[in-house]
């Protein structure tokens, strides 16, 4: 029962949790910028008005997906943030990225279909990353399950230093910001206009950004579990994370998709596979 | 070999927020073939100027594009002027100088913050219209419009600038040169920024040739062709050489407009201390008979006017030849074999100006 | 060169004051040159038509008879040649842009006749 | 550098401009622009085609003069930018221009009626 409960908070607060945290990467970005920029609660004044656009269906099919979408990235947070597995929850996510491109590839567009296929390449730029974090967690906490890794009093980041930098790498490609924001940008000044999500509309599309809202509220999250010892350096940890993000977004080009493929692949093997490997060895010996 | 995917680039882009129309033929993410298509704004200006008495026609012209106005406007001047034979005062000429120089500035500021918008860095983008806006605040202090001067008139200059003015404006330029060392630095240090630069869309200098090139474009490939050479306005007194670079790519089209910028300012401050005394127009009678080739150096590049006029109230032909259209032949042939990403890069180091086209 | 200098330039600007306005809750700064938008001053127009010959986007109509003089604003491209030519000097340039407006507007004065000092401008 | 003065302009029929085309080609000039005007020449309309050159600053004008929906050779195969000036005579004036090197068939300009330019 309580689980229930918990799971029904998670779906209502995250997407407020998200849409605020967009409306401060916003006021962050102006301010960054040196722009007045819109007020904290512009995501969801945005929202607002995307739910009450006409919404236009290209494909029957683009519906449903988007659906899948939206409803799995709300699952992986609940299994998430309800103490269950993480690797659940890794695989969840993976597979609400999935209905995304499936989405996008339905739609026949050229600009969704090259935006699908560079989130293609993009997950297979992120994915090693995001196990080997799993696996890391798992080595120091010696557990799959949320509540023990946040339970646990050991500080992983200690543990787990090069596996935390390589994280932050690849935490653009999932937020959709530059120097990554390869297959689909927030906002459309990008030779695919808006890659993946070009073809949706109107409620659809409003959907699609509170999924990413979740994502948002998910990625933080897996930041926390690294400063999970100490409840205050945590929040702060993932509050810092979200500003570099922002910080980076400010200052890089946006790169092509094969330097963000090799320089990915090449990070989570050196910093990740370095760091795990340290890791056993010190364990084992 | 892959698939072949048309993606059509425009009308309507947010990366060239301009109507020109491009069926990209792609093997992959390889462009194999680019097809442009424009005439989506055609104004029928050309067409205009047999309604529109000769001098009001300037402001129309002007109205070519927003951009480059004054390069319009004075191109148009002066081939009427050449056509009547009128004798423009000195220090028209030199404010004419001045004129042209801010709106090269003003166009380059602009140039680069697109650019940066093209790779996605809009914090750059911010930062160089941010310095524009500066340079839009002399040029409306100045001539009374911010981007439309308005300035230019048939025998000199509508309205004069007073000396205080002008050394407060060689004091603001010379304030900018500093905030534009961070942007050009920026443009030509930072890592990410070259890896989308270097080496993306070569334009040879044989091709360059071939192909027609003009203005930045033609220089980033080593051919030293600059129109202000001709030695119009005052340019004739004042010494300059035309900046050039080797390389030909994204890049050095970028170091080209950076350089420039200084050279204008530059410029600027030598006309400025050249400056006579005088007279700022000259009365003109009658109507003009004859006809006129007139090229100038836009920020775009070489621009060709010309008017045929048969001795009424009315020119009979006008033409403009922009810079753009020109450059059209280089951009198909520099995105032939880029990647996708790289497309709004390199149709933005042509500096297309859509507008230009469509008279 | 510096290194970083993009992410320097963007920390300086967190601490310093926007450099955009909210225009037009905001309102812009004009200079004493600006041609912001065409005055009429009725009471010194003769209606020569002058205005109406030269002004290059036929924005401007006046009708002699009836003592009428008209601007479509929308086609006024604030060019300033008619306040050049005007002999009167009852054009001007204001320094000041127009607001923005959702339909396009005609500004229509006229003079009544017997010449009295009621001169109304009607919209 | 001196201004360009009033312009020298040598009149061609329409048989000689591709050969002149390619002596001027060799001499190392630069082709600048390609510039149709419809002139009326006692009542009948005819196309002027200006081919302007430039060598070291110094343009050189050939002027050909062809009636309405006339057909010209192309001098794309000799200066490689002609074709952009020879699509859009084609597109805007009915010109037809035989072999040109990359020929979009009238599809260079969007126009909402044929030949614009010939138009009253």
């Amino acid at each position: 029962m309580k689980i229930i409960l918990g799971v029904i908070l998670y779906i209502v607060a995250a997407p407020l949790v998200g849409g605020i945290l967009a409306g401060i990467d916003r006021v962050l970005s102006a301010k960054l910028q040196s722009r007045v920029g819109p007020p904290l609660l512009q995501p969801f004044y945005d929202v607002l008005k995307l739910f009450e656009k006409r919404t236009m269906i290209v494909n029957r099919f683009q519906n449903a997906y988007a659906w899948c979408h939206v409803i799995f990235m709300a699952m992986t947070g609940a299994f998430f943030f309800e103490g269950g597995d993480i690797l659940l929850a890794v695989f969840a996510l993976t597979l609400a990225g999935i209905f995304l491109i499936l989405g996008a590839y339905s739609s026949n567009s050229p600009y969704s279909y090259l935006g699908a296929e560079r989130e293609l390449v993009l997950m297979l730029a992120y994915e090693p990353m995001v196990i080997l974090t799993m696996v890391g967690m798992y080595m120091v906490a010696q557990s799959f399950s949320f509540m023990e890794i946040a339970a646990s009093q050991r500080p992983i980041i200690l543990y787990l230093p090069g596996v935390f930098l390589g994280f932050l790498y690849i935490l653009p490609m999932k937020l959709r910001k530059s120097p990554f924001d390869i297959s689909s940008s927030h906002h459309a000044h990008q030779e695919l206009v808006r890659g993946l999500t070009s073809d949706f509309s109107g409620s659809m599309l409003a959907l699609i950004e509170i999924a990413h809202w979740y994502e948002t509220t998910l990625l933080l999250g897996l930041v926390y579990l690294f400063f999970s010892f100490n409840p205050v350096v945590g929040v702060c940890a993932a509050f810092g994370t979200y500003f570099l993000g922002i910080l980076v977004d400010n200052s890089y080009a946006r790169l092509k998709w094969e330097l963000a493929f090799t320089s990915a692949w090449g990070i989570a093997l050196v910093l990740g596979g370095g760091n795990l490997a340290i890791l056993y060895f010190i364990a084992g010996g | 070999m892959g698939k072949q995917t048309i993606i059509p680039f425009g009308p309507q882009h947010p990366v060239l927020p301009e109507p020109l129309h491009l069926d990209l033929v792609l093997e992959d993410e390889r462009i194999v073939d680019a097809i442009p298509s424009i005439g989506y704004v055609h104004r029928g200006l050309e067409l205009l100027v047999s309604k529109k008495e000769y001098a009001e026609y300037v402001y129309v012209a002007e109205r070519i594009c927003g951009i480059c106005s004054f390069m319009h406007g004075l191109g148009y001047c002066q081939a009427v002027e050449e056509i009547m034979e009128i004798q423009v005062p000195e220090r028209a000429l030199f404010l004419r100088t001045i004129w042209a120089e801010l709106s090269r500035i003003h166009s380059h500021l602009m140039w680069f913050g697109l650019a940066a918008d093209a790779f996605g860095l809009e914090n750059l983008f911010m930062l160089s219209w941010r310095l524009r806006e500066s340079v839009l605040d002399i040029i409306e202090e100045t001539s009374g419009g911010r981007v439309i001067f308005g300035a230019c008139k048939i025998g000199g200059v509508r309205r004069d600038i007073s000396p205080e003015t002008l050394r407060d404006m060689c004091q603001k330029l010379e304030k900018l040169k500093g905030h534009m060392d961070r942007l050009t630095g920026v443009f030509l240090n930072d890592r990410s920024v070259g890896y989308r630069l270097k080496g993306i869309g070569v334009l040879t200098r044989e091709d360059a040739q071939r192909l027609g090139a003009v203005g930045p474009l033609l220089r980033a490939s080593g051919v030293d062709m600059d129109m202000r050479r001709l030695g119009y306005a005052a340019y004739e007194r004042l010494s300059f050489e035309p900046v050039t670079e080797n390389d030909g790519d994204c890049y050095a089209r970028c170091a080209v407009r950076a350089r420039e910028l200084y050279q204008s300012i530059d410029l600027i401050a030598q006309a400025v201390s050249m400056m006579p005394d005088g007279e700022v127009d000259t009365k003109v009678l009658g109507a003009p008979k004859g006809e006129c080739f007139m090229r100038l150096e836009q920020p775009r590049g070489e621009v060709l006017y010309y008017v045929r006029a048969d001795g009424t109230r009315y020119i009979e032909r006008f033409r403009v030849r922009t810079p753009t259209f020109t450059n059209i032949p280089s951009m198909i042939h520099c995105l032939k074999g880029c990647d996708f990403s790289d497309v709004p890069n390199v149709i933005l180091t042509i500096d297309p100006c859509i507008s230009c086209i469509e008279r | 060169m510096k290194k970083f200098a993009m992410e320097r330039m963007s920390l300086n600007n967190l601490f310093r004051k926007p450099s955009t306005r909210l225009y037009p809750d905001a309102p812009k700064k004009y200079f004493p040159n600006t041609r912001g938008r065409l005055v009429f001053n009725l009471s010194d127009c003769t209606f020569c038509t002058l205005c109406q010959k030269k002004c290059p986007t036929h924005a401007i109509t006046v009708r002699r008879e009836q003592q009428e003089w008209e601007l479509e604003r929308m086609r006024c491209i604030a060019c300033g040649n008619c306040c050049d030519l005007c002999r009167k000097g009852c054009l001007t340039m204001k320094n000041e842009l127009t607001k923005a407006v959702i339909l396009p507007e005609r500004e229509y004065y006229r003079r009544e006749k017997p010449q009295s000092s009621g001169e109304d401008a009607v919209k | 550098m001196a201004m360009e003065k009033r312009i020298e302009i040598f009149i061609l029929t329409v048989d000689e401009l591709v050969s002149r085309t390619r002596s001027l080609h060799d001499e190392g000039y630069r082709l600048v622009q390609i510039c149709c005007s419809k002139v009326d020449e006692s009542g009948k309309a005819v196309l002027e085609l200006d081919y302007t050159f430039d060598k070291h600053y110094n343009l050189y004008n050939i002027r050909i003069s062809i009636e309405e929906g006339a057909e010209i050779p192309s001098i794309s195969e000799i200066f490689g930018s002609a074709f952009v000036y020879e699509n859009e005579i084609h597109d805007l004036y009915g010109v037809s221009i035989q072999g040109i090197s990359i020929d979009y068939r009238g599809n260079f300009y969007k126009t909402a009626m044929p030949h614009p330019f010939t138009q009253d």
